[in-house]
């Protein structure tokens, strides 16, 4: 297997071409936006809950970025389905990295990444819980 | 007198001076088409420095024995070079900093905080590297002044009929523009902008960190009142840069940093500084960078900056010829003769973060991103581009290359 | 658990990395004791930048491709081995800076012109150097706040019987103060200085720049908010030093340096900051140096921190004990346990100048001169010291030529 | 000759070690202070005119230096005695240089250089005229 299918392999290139949950959401119940100051990228990702307010009924998001962040995104739509959000608020990363099933180079970490943070920042923003260190960027990011 | 032909300069033979093509990268010979980020350095400029650590490295100006003062010999004989690279009319005037984004920091701050305030107005434009961008806007906020833009047309060229609005709108104190665009290689028309400032009694600050590298620089010639630019970029290590400055202005100014060096007397209540360009020197400086940013000025010049200036303008020419039979291809920026060798270009369905990276998997090196140029990212339309950007060691054959790429981004992407 | 004899260092072997001791000065083998104002370089420092410039340079943070993430993780991971050489409790609070002197600057700078005022006292000693005497004096009078200094007593040690009477005074705000002094080789308390400092409710700041080369530093252990130090007196390039600040500060505090790479998000009316280190890194940094940096930490860690200040600690007192025998010496400074290898002395009659040059001839390297701490020199009466200082490559033999030199000396001028 | 007799020949140490017009002169007409920023060193220069108010009568000067600057000083009150202000103010360092006459570094010509600035600087001073950009330590201080 050679670089290229390596890192762009089929269910990547599926999700990048396909994106699962792509598109506005009117009146969510929670949301969020984020960037990648690297390439300038923004993705919006919208929540919508269950009966319970707390079960992710559908997560949606919009904006554009390379495949490597729109394929992870969809995945991730996909993965917190019926998840509760106190659960996803706390989503290890490794658990996303294990979804993409890609070896990443730090630069594009933060690609894979930008869907999940922002995901966490709306589940946090919505339920008034303070943003963990992390979420700030502080510590989940690693240099280098 | 004879009429001398331009000799061209052969990049093929130029390549063979930098050790770092000696490598492969990802089994592909290494086409860097990066250099406007950053330069590669020629084993002239790694073994001058190699060999001032070895046999003259000592603190500057501070010993009486014989390594301090080779050590100084070198230091200020690299002063000495480059200040004659840019005609300084004094060596004085000539001050090392960290990098280009250093030196509009010191004029930002060490002239900006005593010489802005509320009514006044700083202005650079929307082709600015953050480096030129967010200093002046910082400090026009710490200071009260107000901060505006030079917009620019499709073409990725300044609209200088706007310039009379922004006049209107308060004291012009500064004006700061770079002479060579990084994002899109345009080369701007800086006398006017310079004739401009001065007419409303206003300095002007050239970051010429992009055009130092690529063509001949004379701040006579330019008239402007302060130049910025960065050794890395200029086959020289990182680490050091230079601000030239008028000598009036210079001698005026308040310091910037302040510690050993740039002082004369130090009182308990009171310190003065130290003649130029100490004053604006604190502390232990770059001191084998400074030897190494020497070395690779001899190198450039050995070369010839206006062979090098040719032979960018004849790349970015072939380049943009090339590049056009993309498919949908968007190149920015204006035409060849009035461009560096720099393009930046999007592809309609492919991100630049994509096509870089598999470009590099054919080992061709190319940046992604806004390029330090946000707002102007914003004008076009884009988040971000992809550039490839080109220096003396860049040979055709890697155009090439990067245009087969490119048709294999499209292949597995697109 | 067997006890470990702590193992010394051997200065004859080490001798060996270093290239400048290959070559004759005026005929005789260097002798070169002029290591508090730099040090020199071994080879592995020296060949660990040539490797990256030959390999791996490129810009960091910016690119995807290869070369751009061999240097983003040679720059990111020198960056951890400082961290961790000063104990850092996250290499996120380890910034990169021109210098020592550039460090304090940004404290002086980026929190002073924020966090000083009328009523507020800056507290510095008789003792700093100018790099940490002139960025608080500056600071304070542009923006109200007065400035004070600790006195020290005839040995060269700080009295801190007088701090009650500074913080009188008004507020104190900042204390800033060296670990080790430059010019007497004092080490100073300063964990009862920063004790103080934060029952006062002021900052400390702890200029490290003499105390990295030569003794282990823990940040957390000295509990101090920033300090600040240089590669090139520990054996690392020129052109790099760092500040380690503490996070919650660096957080809330203004940036120094705008420009690339240290923004988030950069629009007309406001520009938001980078996350930690970023945030105070702008533009293209010294990045081989870094990786010199990174190297010069691996090669003083091999030694081990505590060799090196135990022969330190040997030398000062041989030297000490060698040169009282000069008639009529007068040397400064604490006695040889509490002072790092430095010793700064007088001989009556003897201008610092003429001893420098007249040892020079013999290729014996010594400082003269007021080794930018004239405050310091007014409280010692002296225009200037003669000054020796010494490293890990420093053989007594050396010290026994400093003192056969000075004999010639006197005979010659006396 | 080896360079310690080069640069610390006879006469330079004669002139260090019995400088001649050495201490301090009441009711100069003409004085003022110089530095060595390098060392800190300090020297005073004092000038007495003669009947027509610009013959330099004598010269004295008081303050601390190394050999090369007191030997230097002490040469240039002999060479400038019998002078006119007005020459003198406008004097070659390359005149004292040669009488010096050994060679200098670029750091030890500092040292040679302070007493000669200091008495240009006492001179422009009493005669009102306007210091030259040499004297504001500008152009005749090498770099280097
Ligand atoms: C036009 C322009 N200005 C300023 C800079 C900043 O240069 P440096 O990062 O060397 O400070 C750059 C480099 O990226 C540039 O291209
Ligand atoms: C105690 C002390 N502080 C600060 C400095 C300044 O260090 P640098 O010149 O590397 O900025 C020095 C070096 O001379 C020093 O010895």
């Amino acid at each position: 297997m050679n670089e290229f299918d390596q890192l762009y392999r089929e269910v990547i290139l599926d999700h990048y071409k396909n994106p699962r949950g792509h598109g506005v959401m009117e009146d969510a119940d929670a949301d969020a936006e984020g960037m990648n100051p690297l390439c300038g990228d923004e993705v919006t990702i919208y929540v919508r809950f269950g009966e319970d307010s707390d079960t992710i009924d559908e997560v949606k998001f919009s904006g554009r970025g390379c495949a490597i962040s729109q394929a992870a995104t969809s995945m991730l739509t996909e993965m917190v389905q019926g998840k509760k959000a106190s659960e996803v608020a706390v989503l290890d990363k490794d658990e996303l990295l294990d979804e993409i099933g890609i070896p990443l180079t730090p630069i594009r970490l933060k690609c894979a990444m930008l869907g999940l943070t922002t995901l966490k920042v709306a589940l946090h923003k919505a339920k008034g819980t303070p943003l963990p260190q992390g979420l700030a960027g502080y510590d989940d990011l690693e240099l280098s | 007198m004879a009429i001398e032909t331009r000799p061209k300069l052969d990049a093929h033979k130029l390549r063979a001076d930098f050790p770092i093509f000696e490598q492969q990268i990802h089994g592909k010979p290494l086409a860097y088409l990066d250099s406007a980020v950053t330069s590669q350095k020629p084993r002239q400029v790694l073994d001058a420095m190699r060999d001032f650590y070895e046999t003259s490295y000592g603190n500057v100006h501070r010993g009486v024995y014989t390594l301090s003062e080779r050590a100084t010999a070198g230091f200020e004989g690299a002063r000495a070079k480059v200040a004659a690279f840019v005609n300084a009319p004094s060596e004085r005037e000539l001050i090392y900093t960290r990098s280009a984004t250093e030196a509009i920091n010191l004029v930002a701050y060490a002239w900006g905080l005593d010489n802005l305030g509320p009514g006044d107005v700083a202005v650079v434009s929307e082709l600015d590297h953050h480096s030129n961008f967010v200093p002046w806007q910082y400090i026009a906020g710490r200071t009260g002044a107000s901060f505006r833009t030079i917009p620019i047309d499709d073409n990725g060229e300044l609209v200088l009929d706007s310039l009379d609005e922004l006049a209107s709108s308060g004291r012009v104190k500064v004006v700061a523009n770079n002479l060579v665009s990084n994002a899109l290689g345009t080369i701007n028309p800086i006398e006017q902008l310079t004739a401009w400032a001065h007419e409303q009694g206003a300095i002007m600050v050239v970051d010429a960190a992009q055009a130092a590298p690529h063509l001949a620089l004379d701040v006579q010639a330019l008239d402007c009142d302060f130049l910025a630019f960065s050794s890395h970029k200029m086959c020289g290590p990182s680490g050091v840069g230079a601000l030239w400055g008028r000598r009036e202005l210079l001698e005026k100014m308040s310091p910037f940093n302040l510690g050993g060096q740039m002082i004369h007397k130090v009182d308990l209540d009171k310190t003065t500084w130290n003649e130029l360009p100490y004053k604006f020197e604190a502390g232990t400086p770059a001191i084998a960078e400074a030897v190494g940013f020497g070395a690779a000025v001899d190198y450039l010049n050995e070369i010839g900056l206006d062979a090098i200036e040719q032979h960018e303008h004849e790349l970015a020419a072939y380049a943009i010829d090339k590049m056009s039979e993309i498919d949908g291809i968007r190149i920015f920026g204006p035409p060849p003769d009035r461009r560096a060798g720099i393009v930046s270009f999007d592809i309609p369905g492919i991100h630049p973060h994509d096509a870089a990276q598999i470009l590099d998997w054919d080992g061709i090196a190319v940046r992604a991103g806004h390029h330090c140029t946000q707002p102007l990212m914003r004008r076009l339309g884009v988040a971000a581009t992809t550039r490839a950007s080109f220096y003396l060691y860049t040979i055709p054959e890697e155009i090439d290359r990067l245009v087969e790429g490119l048709h294999k981004v499209k292949r597995a992407l697109g």
